[in-house]
């Protein structure tokens, strides 16, 4: 019970509090570097700017001193209650999200994840489904053309990309065989042959038999190239950020359906959006970067490794210290990747976002799913047992 | 009481509660629909805690994820600034329901309990390993009941294709 | 003919209405590029242009209807009998769900050929109405073989979807949208009611094959009872049995006529072969209880439709009060319950599609500008303007009233001889003192036809297709009129043996 | 300990009769829409907790009827709320009311 509340805490509060905080800092840094400005620099403690690291802070302080509005004629209560059906799907997200493999230490067992249920993948596309209320009733609770419009939106782009993002990924579950993300993590914590599929043909000739040794790590993102690109446009736009702002797009629809808000609930929803982007980038590392898998370095090698030195105990401790690390810095990765989609490309037209949605996504996740069963029948054909794209 | 019919009791009367508020005396529509959500997500409670997780799951999905914003997407659109609901409807039609709805509620029971109605077979207590986990009735649909998720996707095709020839804002 | 548990050609009519429905929605699409229907068009050569998709998408669907009727007689003469389904038996293909399906077929078959120029006309000549009616086919093709409660659930569903849509088909019409919208509410109300009382007899029984129902039913009990009875309910508000039938002239009137028709034949034949397999195959045990049940639904449907019948000014409207009559009647059937009883009911379905078909062709082929001409007053003086079509028109009214001479007349006689031979005397007294009744509206419009000035003039042609609609229609009426039993032509087919081979496997 | 199933299906009873008198005491559309699925709603939760009951065969193996046939509900009753707004939204282009009152063109 201890350790339960011990990892959920641990997670909540390095999203939260690290993580989310940060990560608008990043996202001033980078517009500034590809703008070419030198970005935030103004907040500063006795002269001191730290590189700007102080304006989460300042802009912490700023939302919490600010009156906090309501339109007159708003629905009062959905209006209070929207910035908190926002906020509490991103927070609950990461409960599902392995950071770290399972661990003996003495005859305690545990492994880092909050909550390791069965149907991870599907509590992640629940909770995405739930999120859509947050957008939904913000934009219609506060009685004002852009909320609404904005939220007419939010829900066309949410329900849309909802669907193709489940689909995008089903090839991932076919590949791993589970919905349970601990589960693919495991199996992520692997390599397999990149020229596997010749033996279909010959078995190799000697001389080629370095092809053999040509090993790629077993990720989603390797065995499953296709639904990784439409899996991380699907849940982008899920997060309704560039460019596939068009609910919040400000030279439209002032902000969007978060127009009237003030003060904390408008930091909420900022926030959400914040913390959105790392349950992304975590679930994207789960799914398709192998989690906490240190490439080439499986957890039995680690800890075989390590515990010839210095012992079992501290072996799973150094193991399990490595893995948080791979896994956060696979995050920071991708955070920085949805850093650089954001600040890269111009926002979408609407017909060009549903478009992409229902005439790209939906038909090439479709194809990924038929050629994932072919390519698996196939690998049944070679080496039953053996998992091959 | 254990922790589990706590929980059920819990979850039933949010479910009811919501459900009557949804449709006795809630003021404006898009509350009518958000009680229904409380309804969904208490029903998906339900099901966790009687070992149907992939039904709780896809509840929430569809209903709560869909249904039911697809019911406010038509709302907004509508763009219903009254309420919707109506100023009249409210008072007598309350008193209605909460009249007909208590005495059927009422009569079923008395009904129910006298004639036996609930006298069915006792819980199974030992479930097969991984019962309504999502693999086991993946399997099951896949299998037996192969014939019967095609036949869905015929439907499913059927409402797409007619609600779009109704819902078209132009169509010659 | 004893086939494997997964084989897939007995899925074949299915498959065909399926793969059809696809290809009209494919073909419309590629069609209309090609026709540019499109944007920079002028409105007249985008009317012409749309007449043609819709004559190429009339045909398609035809094909596909022939090709499933084939395929369905097919494995009727082959006396195919299996239970589909990969590991469970969800579909029964046998004696009855072949000839219900070759029957649904022939239903649909000629409802699209009533639509070829009835759509123009109401300028709602679009190529998902074609779509919508294959796949409604589908659905009452599962639902004629379902021995299941889900694939009768979803054969219910698959078939009611597509008709709530095709209701509301003629979006300009506050009448259309306003049938769509009551036969909807109605129908989902109907058809959670009916899912109820399925999880209930699933409850009860523990499961939810009918013979595995049968099985578990034997003691009866309150929550197996109560089940049962909301199923019944269920399925009788797709029959427009009373008092689930309010629906019903609302609906045929505010449809679009060919989709009436449509519905009127294949969906009433559906729901009775349906509920026939269902009441034989789940409740064996039953008959007494549910046959009192069936014969006060019988008698009440027989009372109120002829007289309300009688007091309608709008014919469409009046035709689905009898239809109601018409579903009393068959009710008469199901509370008889013998085998001569389901075939008497069978043979009747098989007469009442060409009655109804006939009398709404009548209908569609007066529509003209945009309108229905369907009150009383638009037939007045017809019989000089148009003698045909007002000839057929009375043989189809005479039949529908069961007239001598006619085969309306051969299919109440085989239903009366039944029910009588079952017991059932006061719902055949019912049954006679009602269709006096019915005597009166029936011959309202012959009288008003033959009798009365003309006072409004459809120019509109009699098209092609309706004249071959209208001609086989009262050739059928004829020829079973005086060969129900008989076979002056040496096909070895007759029509009564048809359906009593149809009706012979329930028991 | 488990649920008795009674509990069970006397909630689900109760969420039914609660959704009849909404579709057939509530005069707006949508909200007798909302009521359809609720009566839906009751109709799966008693589906799945008579799968508690039936749960394995007599061999105990696991059996899901029940569930299957929920799963089935679920999906019809997406499809059924498409066609059922999109019912409604051609009504409303024709006439500018979601009362079902006013749907009275067609009596008698």
């Amino acid at each position: 019970m201890i350790l339960v509340v011990a990892k959920t805490l641990f997670i909540l509060i390095v999203v939260t509090l690290l993580f989310a905080p940060l990560i608008t800092w990043v996202e001033r840094k980078q517009s500034a570097i590809m703008q070419d400005r030198i970005g935030a620099n103004r907040a500063d403690l006795a002269g001191m700017t730290f590189l700007g690291l102080l304006h989460p802070a300042a802009d912490v302080i700023k939302l919490l001193s600010k009156e906090d509005l309501v339109p007159a004629g708003a629905n009062r209560f959905l209006h209070a209650l929207a910035p908190i059906l926002s906020a509490v799907p991103a927070l609950i997200a990461f409960a599902v999200i392995p950071y770290g493999a399972t661990y003996r230490f003495g005859d305690t067992t545990f492994t880092l994840v909050a909550a390791d249920i069965d149907w991870g993948v599907l509590y992640l596309l629940v909770i995405g489904s739930l999120a859509t209320y947050g957008s939904v009733l913000a934009g219609w609770a506060s009685r004002s053309n852009w909320s609404m419009l904005g939220a007419i939106r939010a829900t066309a782009q949410m329900i849309s990309y909802e669907v193709t993002m489940g689909l995008s990924i089903v090839g991932i579950f076919m590949v791993f065989g589970s919905l349970k993300l601990t589960d693919m993590a495991v199996a992520q914590d692997t390599t397999f042959r990149v020229f596997g599929f010749l033996d279909l043909f010959a078995s190799l000739p000697a001389g080629a038999g370095w092809l053999n040794a040509i090993r790629l790590p077993n990720w989603g993102i390797f065995l499953q190239p296709l639904a990784f690109l439409l899996f991380l446009t699907c849940i982008m736009a899920e997060n309704k950020r560039p460019p596939f702002d068009l609910p919040e797009a400000d030279s439209e629809l002032v902000a969007g359906y978060f127009t009237e808000y003030s003060g904390m609930r408008f930091g909420l929803f900022y926030m959400a959006e914040f913390i959105e982007v790392v349950v992304i980038a975590g679930a994207v590392a789960a799914l398709f970067l192998g989690g906490w898998a240190v490439p080439y370095l499986s957890q039995e090698t680690i800890t075989a490794g390590v515990a010839s030195l210095f012992g079992e105990g501290f072996a799973n401790l150094v193991c399990m210290l490595i893995h948080v690390g791979c896994f956060f810095s696979k995050v920071v990765f991708l955070v920085w990747l949805q850093m650089l989609i954001r600040w890269s490309f111009p926002r979408f037209r609407y017909d060009q976002l549903m478009d992409l949605c229902w005439k790209v996504i939906l038909p090439l996740s479709l194809l990924n799913i038929f050629l994932t069963a072919a390519g698996m029948l196939l690998a049944q054909q070679i080496a039953p047992g053996a998992a091959a794209s | 009481m254990s922790f589990e019919m706590f929980l059920f009791y819990a979850f039933a009367f949010l479910a009811v509660f919501s459900a009557v508020a949804m449709i006795g005396f809630v003021r404006h529509i898009v509350a009518a629909a958000m009680s229904l959500v409380v309804t969904m997500v208490s029903l998906a409670g339900i099901y966790v805690l009687m070992h149907a997780e992939l039904i709780a799951a896809i509840q929430i999905l569809v209903y709560a994820g869909a249904i039911v914003v697809l019911f406010l997407f038509v709302i907004m659109l509508l763009d219903l600034r009254d309420g919707g609901l109506g100023p009249a409807a409210r008072g007598q039609n309350l008193v209605k329901a909460v009249g007909v709805g208590g005495t059927v509620t009422i009569g079923t029971l008395v009904v129910a309990s006298v004639s036996g109605v609930f006298s069915v077979n006792p819980l199974v207590e030992s479930l097969p390993e991984g019962f309504g986990e999502h693999r086991a009735l993946g399997i099951a649909l896949f299998t037996d009941y192969a014939l019967a998720v095609e036949l869905v996707g015929l439907v499913l095709l059927a409402s797409i294709v007619g609600a779009v020839i109704l819902a078209k804002r132009k169509i010659d | 003919m004893e086939a494997e548990a997964f084989d897939v050609a007995a899925l074949a009519p299915l498959g065909f209405v399926a793969i059809g429905a696809l290809v009209t929605l494919m073909l419309e699409v590629v069609l209309s590029r090609r026709a540019f229907v499109g944007e920079g068009v002028d409105p007249e050569t985008r009317l012409v242009a749309r007449a043609r998709i819709g004559i190429v998408l009339a045909f398609a669907s035809s094909a596909a209807i022939v090709l499933a009727m084939y395929a369905a007689i097919y494995q009727f003469e082959l006396g195919f009998e299996t239970a589909f389904g990969p590991g469970r038996p969800m579909l029964q293909l046998d004696a009855l769900s072949t000839f219900a399906t070759a029957l649904i077929g022939l239903g649909a078959l000629l409802s699209v050929w009533l639509s070829i120029t009835y759509l123009p006309a109401l300028r709602i000549n679009h190529g998902e109405y074609y779509a919508l009616l294959l796949l409604s086919t589908a659905g009452m093709f599962v639902l004629v073989s379902a021995v299941d409660l889900i694939s009768l659930y979803l054969g219910l569903e698959l078939t009611s979807l597509p008709i709530y849509a095709l209701a509301g088909f003629n979006r300009r019409r506050l009448r259309s949208n306003e049938a769509a919208l009551k036969y909807f509410l109605m129908g989902a109300v109907a058809s959670a009611v009916l899912l109820y009382g399925m999880a209930l007899l699933y409850g009860a029984t523990g499961h939810t094959d009918f013979t595995g129902i049968s099985q578990g039913f034997a003691g009866g009990g309150g929550l197996a009872l109560s089940g049962l009875a909301l199923v019944i309910a269920g399925l009788a508000f797709k029959v427009s049995v009373v008092p689930f039938h309010q629906w019903t002239p609302d609906v045929y009137e505010g449809a679009p006529t060919s989709v009436t028709a449509f519905m009127a034949v294949t969906v009433k034949t559906a729901g009775f072969v349906v509920l026939m397999r269902f009441l034989v195959l789940a409740l064996p045990e039953m008959g007494e209880k549910v046959s009192v049940l069936l014969g006060v639904l019988a008698g009440l449907s027989m009372l109120i439709g002829n007289l309300m019948a009688v007091v309608q000014d709008n014919v469409k409207r009046m035709l689905a009060y009898s239809a109601v009559a018409h579903a009393g009647y068959l009710m008469v059937g199901f509370a008889a319950g013998t085998p001569e009883a389901w075939t008497a009911v069978l043979f009747y379905l098989f007469v009442y599609l060409f009655m109804t078909v006939g009398v709404f062709c009548v209908v569609i082929a007066l529509a003209q500008g945009g309108r229905e001409w369907d009150s009383i007053e638009d037939f007045a003086g017809l019989a000089s303007q148009r003698p045909a079509l007002a000839a057929v028109m009375t043989l189809f009214l005479l039949s529908l009233a069961g007239i001598p001479g006619t085969a309306g007349f051969m299919a109440k006689f085989y239903l009366v001889v039944a029910a009588v031979d079952a017991g059932q005397i006061a719902l055949v007294l019912i049954l006679v003192g009602t269709s006096m009744v019915s005597f009166f509206y029936y011959l309202r419009l012959p009288v008003v036809m033959y009798m009365q000035k003309r006072r409004q003039d459809p120019d509109a042609e009699t098209s092609s297709s309706e004249i071959v609609v209208l001609a086989l229609c009262a050739a059928a009426i004829l020829y079973f009129a005086f060969f129900a039993q008989a076979d002056p032509f040496g096909t070895g087919v007759r029509a009564l043996d048809v359906a009593g081979r149809a009706a012979d496997f329930l028991h | 300990m488990s649920i008795p199933i009674e509990h069970v299906i006397s909630l689900s009873a109760l969420l039914f009769v609660i959704g009849v008198v909404g579709a057939l005491t509530r005069r707006n559309l949508i909200v007798i829409l909302m009521s359809i699925e609720l009566m839906l709603n009751a109709a799966n939760l008693a589906l799945v907790g008579f799968n508690r009951v039936w749960s394995v065969t007599a061999e105990g193996a696991a059996r899901y009827d029940g569930q299957v046939f929920a799963l089935m509900v679920i999906a019809v009753a997406a499809a059924e709320v498409a066609v059922g707004l999109g019912i409604l939204l051609s009504l409303i282009r024709n006439r500018d009311s979601l009362n079902v009152d006013d749907a009275s063109l067609l009596r008698w």
